[in-house]
């Protein structure tokens, strides 16, 4: 069973184009992670929105039910802490994380 | 009906872009070609041609240009010779991988070392594996024609491949000939603006140039390699439409005094002319000898040429371009092994002739034909010879 | 001197924490290391753009891990050909559909092509293609991705490697001190070109980033962003404090914020007491080998280049007529 | 001939294992082959490295698809899914874990010979960082006696230095806990 092809030829789009912007939304970075999440305390959380516009991984988004307020995605988070160094006051911190909870759906803090 | 005027061949080439309407044109000065691109610049100047004229500072920014603007949905036309071609190298093989339908005029010239100007097939034999569609001209009637021709294959649906259209340096580049100049009108019935399949667009956005990671690159160059196999039936079918249009046919192989020849010289380019006429003083003196002109190049139309030399015993093949250390020429190289293929045990020999611009006169073509005929009556075998070697 | 960016950003609406677009066109689940401070740096850059971005990429980390087939992280359209020729092929982007606009094949959409790479493909492989379409006037922003090596091919050294650091190609030994060269001046080096907007932005800062970047594609004509971009994989320091090395290379002069407007030179900040070289270093084992000498010389030649920059300053704006 | 796979992430040194078994088993005078799977590896990623083991010359320049042993630095790779593939019948897994064996071969559904370690625990211990690569090649040689334990001395001091001795301890620590079930 060596590599095989991952589709036929007769399906690739022109010049092996992707033609279906974005489509690495499918591929999960999450399970990069190891043994820790950032986990944001909304009490100390000032809305500043640093973690949202700082994280290289886009894993925050506007919370829909919390106004000011950013949810972390799961999917995509690879661990990296910038959002914990950067936030201004201190709001994220480290959670030590088991195996099986790396791939719940993308949860609120 | 278009008008017949005396032309720089070069200009011609010109002129065809300009007919094509093309939108864009990136370009590096290189001699001999370096005429074709400042008429251009002419056109655009004076308004005879809506285009963007791409000065670039290298061929590989040319080629690379060319990729942007095609992959823009622009029509697009560069040239370029021998070194400059070189430098494209790269991007060459990148502008069929992403299929992209860009028209190139290669002005024939020489490789350095050492450095020579002057023309023969080495630049463009080098360029053989880049997966473009590859033919030849071999006078400026035929350097008009096929450029015309060469965007309507280009940019067919069932193609979408760039067209590299051949022309010898200086031998035709730089010879004023009678060209008969297509109307525009001629010229729009048969060549319709570009509709792009794919291109950068904000409303549909696409990725090109993806990695091919190594569970997609084999089917990725399956796609294109079809495209290039099934280009030639289109590649016909446009030749045709090009003769109902303009009255001009122009075929894979070309054939001249084939009925009845032994010996059939093999040539491609401007090569083809002089071999004519050599042809016509050796019948008239009672030799069996024949003439056989590959204009398509890639793909190569092999049952076209199996055709056409039915019959023959012997091929006398013309390569202008030198293979190092292979068995022959790149030329006869191909040939034997279509031979081969097709159980055809017929006698070839392969001469290496008018390098770096050396002159072929029809003296040569006989002298090559009396040397076959003697090698093969004693059964000896001229693999690769370069001709006119001062020893 | 002409004033075509200063007339284009006269009624400029700067990028705010409250207006800030939602617009993503670099998307997630890229692959990029943890940490990795050049990702964060494109995604502001793009998200600045919005709408009508055309990005073409060179060869490089940014193209590896947002385009392994079949999962592309770009939401906009994007083209890679080769290493050396995002400039090159950017301005056939252009000059194809300034054609195909003025002849009235596509609308005018506002499309803003943008070229990204790399240090090694701007500074060394690719400089010849940037130069040739900076100096043609393409309508294009060219913005440089400044991780100081070739980290995708496994942090070998690039010119803009700075003095003394530790690369795969430059390790430190018993005959060496890592990068033996101090690194290539890109920003001033597109300056000489007369282009009209010039700008140097780190990510630290991300909302000057991103508003030099809007600029950038504000300006008619061709821009250029140098962009400070950290790699703690390559740098050897730890992922989460990409950014608080990004700030310190500011606050330490090494990496002056500014912008060269039509030829005006503009400084973004003025660091009138800067933190120590060693202090900026101290984080990144890349520099771990070098001595107090070493720093002193660094300290010298940085605090030489940060005048000369404030001369140019002075120079290009003349103080206003009595 | 024995062949083993290793599944890591980017910048965990998997191929370093490898590259370590197969130093060893050459100065053991055998023949030997450890070579990463090509790719763009970015820190963090998935990848898989591979290791081949023979008293003949090894003529094989494929992947190993059918390893006889497999053995997994990251604890999150196990059920990722696709580490068993292939494995030899009566072939074995060597994970690094802190749940005992039967949790293990549930999360990643095997249920052939498992050698687990919380090579992770070790390390930390033992070198104060959680890189379990030289760790892990404990529980490997409890698994299989590919080479001589101490045929790894030279190449670890040649590879860490000053650490090499950490490293050692730290496998020789993972060798004595390991477990292993048929």
């Amino acid at each position: 069973m060596a590599d095989s092809g991952m589709q036929s030829w007769k399906s690739l789009a022109l010049g092996c184009a992707m033609t279906e912007p974005g489509s690495s939304k499918r591929f999960n970075t999450g399970d990069w992670r190891s043994r820790r999440r950032p986990v944001t305390d909304r009490e100390a959380c000032i809305k500043c929105g640093r973690c949202y516009i700082l994280c290289p991984d886009m894993c925050y988004s506007a919370d829909p039910k919390a106004e000011g307020f950013y949810n972390w995605d799961s999917f995509y988070c690879k661990g990296c802490g910038i959002c914990i160094v950067e936030c201004p006051k201190d709001a994220i911190s480290w959670q030590e994380e088991k195996e099986e909870d790396k791939y719940g759906p993308a949860c609120g803090s | 009906m278009g008008q017949r005027v005396g032309l720089e061949v070069s200009l011609a080439c010109s002129e065809a872009a300009k007919l094509a309407n093309v939108d864009v044109i990136a370009a590096y000065p290189i001699t001999p070609q370096t005429h074709i691109v400042e008429h251009l610049s002419e056109l655009v100047a004076d308004g005879d041609l809506d285009a963007e004229f791409v000065p670039v500072e290298s061929e590989h920014t040319a080629m690379s240009a060319c990729v942007g603007s095609s992959a823009a949905g622009a029509r697009t036309f560069t040239s370029t010779a021998s070194q400059g071609l070189a430098l494209m190298h790269e991007i060459l093989f990148i502008a069929s991988a992403l299929r992209l339908p860009i028209v190139m005029a290669v002005a024939n010239r020489s490789l350095s070392g050492p450095i020579s100007i002057w023309n023969d097939h080495s630049d463009i034999m080098a360029e053989r594996d880049i997966g473009w569609i590859q033919y030849f001209a071999e006078n400026g009637q035929e350097v008009l024609d096929l450029t015309l021709a060469a965007f309507k294959i280009a940019e067919d649906k069932r193609v979408l491949l760039p067209v590299a259209v051949n022309l010898d340096g200086f031998v035709l580049t730089h010879v004023i000939e009678p060209i008969e100049m297509p109307d525009q009108s001629e010229v729009d019935a048969y060549l319709p603006s570009f509709e792009p399949q794919q291109k950068l667009d904000i409303a549909h956005p696409i990725s090109m140039g993806m990695v091919g990671m190594p569970e997609v690159y084999t089917e990725a160059k399956k796609a294109c390699l079809d495209a290039l196999e099934k280009s030639y039936s289109v590649i016909r079918e446009h030749w045709d439409g090009f003769a109902k249009q303009f009255g001009r046919q122009y075929k894979p192989i070309e054939s001249y005094k084939t009925e009845g020849a032994d010996v059939l010289f093999v040539t491609m380019g401007s090569l083809g002319e002089t071999c004519m006429t050599a042809v016509d003083e050796m019948r008239a003196q009672g030799l069996k000898v024949g003439q056989v002109r590959i204009r398509m190049w890639r793909p190569f139309p092999a049952d076209d040429f199996m055709a056409a030399i039915k019959g023959a015993k012997s091929l006398v093949v013309m390569d202008r371009a030198l293979q190092p250390g292979a068995v022959s020429g790149p030329v006869a190289t191909e040939l034997k092994s279509l031979l081969y293929d097709k159980g055809q045990s017929i006698f070839v020999s392969n001469f290496v002739i008018g390098l770096g611009g050396r002159d072929v006169t029809r003296a040569d073509f006989a002298n090559m034909a009396k040397k076959t005929m003697e090698a093969q009556s004693a059964g000896k075998e001229i693999a690769c010879e370069m001709w006119g070697v001062k020893e | 001197m002409n004033n075509i960016a200063a007339k284009a950003l006269e009624n400029f609406e700067k990028i705010t924490a409250k207006k800030m677009p939602l617009i993503e066109p670099l998307s997630k689940g890229h692959r990029a290391c943890q940490g990795c401070g050049e990702v964060l740096a494109m995604r502001l850059a793009a998200k600045a753009v919005g709408e009508g971005l055309i990005a073409v990429s060179a060869t490089g980390c940014m193209e590896i891990i947002s385009s392994p087939y079949p999962q592309t992280a770009w939401e906009c359209p994007w083209i890679h050909v080769a290493f050396e020729n995002a400039a090159a092929v950017a301005s056939g982007v252009e000059a194809g559909r300034k054609a195909l606009i003025r002849k009235g094949r596509i609308k005018d959409d506002g499309a803003k092509v943008v070229a990204f790479a790399g240090d090694g493909a701007t500074a060394d492989i690719g400089l010849q293609a940037l130069s040739g379409a900076m100096e043609r006037g393409h309508d294009m922003t060219y913005i440089c991705l400044d991780n100081e090596a070739y980290m995708n091919t496994g942090i070998q050294r690039s010119s803009s490697t700075p003095y003394g650091a530790m690369t795969t190609t430059t390790p430190p030994g018993k005959k060496s001190k890592g990068q033996v060269t101090w690194k290539k001046n890109m920003p001033m080096i597109i300056a000489a070109h007369n282009v009209p907007y010039v700008a140097t932005a780190s990510p630290a800062w991300h909302l000057d980033l991103m508003n030099k970047v809007k600029k950038a594609v504000t300006v008619p004509g061709p821009a250029y962003v140098h962009i400070y971009a950290p790699c703690p994989t390559g740098w050897r320091c730890a992922p989460e404090q990409a950014l608080q090395t990004a700030k310190q290379v500011v606050e330490c002069r090494m990496f002056p914020l500014y912008e060269v407007i039509d030829g005006r030179f503009v400084l973004t900040k003025d660091i009138k007491k800067p933190i120590s070289i060693e202090e900026y270093f101290k984080a990144q084992r890349r520099f771990r080998h070098l001595k107090q000498e070493d720093f002193e010389y660094i300290q010298k030649r940085v605090d030489w280049d940060y005048e000369r920059l404030l001369a140019l300053v002075k120079a290009t704006n003349p103080e206003p007529a009595e | 001939m024995i062949e083993v796979r290793f599944h890591g992430r980017g910048g965990q040194g998997a191929v370093t294992s490898c590259e370590l078994m197969a130093q060893a088993a050459i100065a053991e005078g055998k023949y030997a082959q450890a070579f990463p799977s090509f790719g763009p590896e970015r820190r963090g990623a998935p990848l898989q490295a591979f290791l081949r083991i023979s008293d003949e010359p090894i003529r094989l320049r494929e992947k190993i698809y059918e390893p006889d042993i497999v053995v997994v630095l990251d604890t999150a790779l196990l059920s990722s899914g696709n580490v068993k593939d292939g494995l030899k019948p009566g072939g074995t897994l060597v994970a690094n874990s802190s749940k005992p064996v039967a949790d293990v071969r549930g999360e990643c559904g095997f249920k052939g010979r498992t050698a687990v370690v919380d090579a992770t625990k070790i390390a930390e211990e033992e070198m104060g960082v959680p890189i379990t690569n030289t760790t892990m090649l404990g529980a490997l040689l409890k698994a299989a006696a590919v080479v001589e334990l101490n045929s790894l001395k030279a190449p670890l001091d040649a590879r860490f230095g000053k650490i090499a001795a950490k490293n050692l301890k730290s496998l020789e620590r993972a060798f004595k806990e390991t477990q292993i079930e048929e």
